[in-house]
């Protein structure tokens, strides 16, 4: 955490307050996270660790709070945020009735990506020979790598993942650890929620957020 | 790594996978389709097969059989996108959501109006439709239907999120059918006497003006309301 | 340990001044609606062509005028509320929606009962009664959509874009409900001609018009406040009240 | 006064039925609006404080078992 930081987080989240259905998650919830950094969010069930997932990444709004990218609040400066964040929750956001390749196709065109090799992408996650597989026949680990190919053709700086390695092997989540690891070295952040012990990624490199508490 | 933000590409981008993905799901495009014909066809077996009523009452028939025709293939225009997570994408690209909003609707239109317009005419000669209002028939329906997209899509988009969402549809979103069902049964009701009707083509076409310039900021933002 | 839960204190204090501004909504649209009816139904001349009939003016004109206006007031509260992110608005325009519908209802079931003995029917297609219906629509609409949302922070933002939404289309169904009824009707139902009502006729209507704003106000007041607590179940102060409530 | 007697106003020109009609639904939802709004307040207080007696079970019982 003494790393040559520079001065600004790349995404701060000020006094955030997130109220669902009468029920409090979490209170004046502030941070910052800088270039570099590798965060896990923490906490039991229910805590509330998608919905402040949702709320970094602008697709919900806290109850009261601000999220500020580059000091500036994500809702006034949206366009150039979404430029610079790349988002994977839940839902792994692929259509079974199109094909692992239009899958991807779709989601860097929508990104604004326009000359890329589908298939050396698809290479690096596993997937050579299903290109032309519907993504409704592909098993949930290779559903779930065609999500998460475009972690490997993307410049945004900005990665919020709810559990990336949900449905993939030891050696797939060593590989995506080595991505993310790689990622933060060349100035970008990783914050994510996971529920399993990562091999590569350990303590002092990986800061924790907890719930209910403030940084551990 | 070239990156370029480009307001035709994302249209073009996502009309084509929308309409990519309907063909190879063709039950979506005709069942809509089949649902109008039958409605259509029940008229005559409820009315009485006179064909001086049925006459009179052909453009209403035929214009509310489109309305719920619309509206019950509406419904799943989000459903998909919003279940598999997609929807979120759409929401966090960094290209303008209003474009990409549009071009859903867009490619609904293209699968679900256009085959209606279609075989409007062959309906027409079933319920005895004067003959010189065919053309106004498939003019207001050119016109009116994507009206009725674009409303309509407003509604969806506000309930996509919720687990019944279809009677709760209906309520919201027919009251805002009412202006486009009267001028353009009117049209074809003028068009039947001989009058012209190009006024009340012109009032469809400036409601379809007006929401194609208002609606996808309605649509983006209950989207934004319903991925919460 | 939560701190915002006690600094953050506009909803005590809107629910106190709902509280404080309550009394004098209420004796006011009492006071309005009781004169008003009494001189209507009492002394107010008799209309020659409708005879006594007419009477039924003096709630029905009331009920349909206001039941435009509280429609816009839910709209400006969903507006401000949408764009601003006041909550307290939010609240409010939730309070209005359901008595709208209500006043909304009464205009549709009260130019019912006088149209049967003027027109012979029930129910005519007549511009204004249909305009009305598809205002009750609008109405239910609303309500409807916001019931069913569980978080209602979410349910009001929902609820909010279709009052507006509504907004901007009901000068369009106005207008076009108008021009169909031209168009199909034979332009002879006229009933409230306004300029043969003398100001003994009229004086009683406009006290009435605006007892039922005032009423409208105090129903405001009332399930606002109850919004408020229901909203705000978590902070202290609303604790507090419940806990003495329930040891009623 | 525009009536002779009680039984006049009652009869109000032969329209007895549809003024009496309309006057008995308007103020009659009225009431129901009313009364349902007077009562919500209490509902909500009731609804509230079961609440905060169910989140002191759960509190118990989660303090029981650390």
């Amino acid at each position: 955490m003494t790393k040559t930081t520079p001065s600004t987080p790349l995404i701060s989240a000020q006094n955030l307050t997130c109220i669902r259905e009468e029920r409090l998650l979490f209170d004046e919830l502030s941070f910052g996270i800088y270039a570099g950094d590798i965060v896990q969010i923490e906490g039991p069930n229910g805590a509330g660790k998608t919905s402040l997932l949702r709320i970094l990444a602008g697709l919900s709004r806290p109850y009261s709070g601000d999220v500020l990218y580059l000091e500036q609040n994500i809702t006034s400066t949206r366009d150039e945020f979404n430029e610079n964040l790349l988002y994977l929750g839940h839902l792994a956001g692929v259509k079974s009735e199109l094909t692992a390749e239009e899958n991807l196709n779709f989601n860097l065109r929508i990104s604004g990506y326009d000359s890329y090799q589908t298939s050396d992408i698809l290479a690096k996650v596993n997937l050579s020979g299903f290109e032309e597989a519907l993504a409704g026949h592909l098993s949930a680990g290779q559903h779930r790598r065609t999500a998460l190919a475009r972690l490997w053709h993307t410049n945004c700086k900005i990665w919020i993942l709810d559990e990336p390695f949900t449905a993939i092997d030891k050696k797939g989540v060593e590989e995506l650890e080595r991505l993310f690891l790689d990622h933060a070295s060349h100035g970008g952040c990783v914050i994510m929620t996971t529920h399993q012990d990562m091999g590569l990624i350990t303590e002092p490199r990986l800061r924790k957020i907890k719930l209910d508490y403030r940084f551990i | 790594m070239n990156r370029g933000i480009s307001y035709t590409s994302a249209f073009f981008t996502l009309l084509q996978r929308d309409l990519k993905i309907a063909i190879r799901h063709r039950g979506d495009i005709f069942n809509p389709l089949l649902f109008f014909i039958i409605v259509v066809t029940l008229f005559p077996l409820g009315i009485g097969p006179e064909p001086k009523i049925l006459t009179r009452v052909a453009p209403g028939i035929i214009w509310v059989a489109a309305l719920l025709a619309s509206m019950l293939s509406l419904e799943r225009l989000f459903k998909a996108d919003y279940t598999d997570g997609s929807l979120e994408q759409m929401l966090l690209s960094p290209q303008p959501l209003a474009i990409m909003v549009l071009a859903k609707v867009l490619a609904h239109w293209i699968l679900t109006g256009v085959p209606l317009i279609l075989v409007s005419p062959l309906l027409a000669v079933l319920l005895h439709l004067e003959s010189n209002s065919y053309m106004a028939l498939m003019a207001t329906l050119a016109l009116g239907t994507p009206v009725l997209s674009l409303l309509g899509a407003i509604g969806v988009a506000l309930t996509v999120g919720l687990r019944k969402g279809g009677v709760l549809l209906t309520l919201l979103i027919l009251p805002l059918y009412i202006p486009v069902l009267i001028f353009a049964t009117s049209a074809i009701d003028a068009a039947g006497m001989n009058l012209p009707y190009d006024g009340q083509l012109a009032i469809i076409g400036a409601m379809l003006v007006g929401c194609l310039i208002m609606a996808p900021f309605a649509i983006g933002a209950s989207l934004r309301v319903s991925t919460n | 340990m939560w701190k915002w839960l006690n600094s953050y204190a506009d909803p005590e204090r809107s629910y106190n001044l709902a509280g404080k501004l309550l009394p004098w909504f209420a004796c006011l649209a009492i006071a309005l609606i009781g004169v008003g009816t009494t001189w209507g139904m009492l002394y107010a001349p008799m209309d020659y062509q409708q005879g006594d009939s007419f009477r039924i003016i003096y709630i029905h004109v009331p009920a349909a005028s206001m039941s435009m206006a509280a429609y816009m007031g839910m709209a400006t509260a969903s507006f401000i509320g949408l764009v601003w992110q006041i909550k307290a608005a939010d609240w409010a325009a939730a309070s209005i929606a359901p008595i709208g519908a209500v006043i909304t209802f009464i205009a549709l079931f009260t130019g019912a009962a006088w149209g049967k003995p003027m027109w012979g029917t029930w129910w005519v297609w007549d511009a204004r009664l249909t305009s009305e219906l598809v205002l009750l629509f609008l109405y239910l609409g609303v309500i409807a959509l916001y019931a069913s949302f569980e978080d209602k922070v979410l349910a009001a933002r929902a609820a909010g874009i279709l009052a507006i939404v509504g907004v901007i289309n009901i000068p369009i169904i106005k207008y076009s409900v108008d021009w169909w009824s031209s168009l199909h009707q034979p332009a002879t139902i006229k009933i409230t001609e306004k300029s043969t009502m003398t100001g003994d006729m009229l004086y009683p209507l406009l006290i009435n018009i605006f007892g039922f704003g005032m009423m409208i106000g105090a129903l405001t007041l009332v399930r606002f406040r109850a919004e408020v607590l229901a909203r705000n179940g978590m902070r202290p102060w609303v604790r507090e009240l419940a806990k003495t409530e329930a040891a009623k | 006064m525009q009536f002779d007697s009680f039984a006049a106003f009652l009869d109000m020109g032969g329209y007895a039925f549809f003024v009496w009609l309309a006057y008995g639904v308007t103020f009659g939802s009225l009431g129901i609006l009313i009364i349902h709004s007077l009562g919500q307040k209490r509902k909500v207080l009731i609804e509230i404080s079961k609440k905060i007696t169910r989140e002191e079970r759960l509190k118990e019982s989660r303090g029981n078992k650390s």
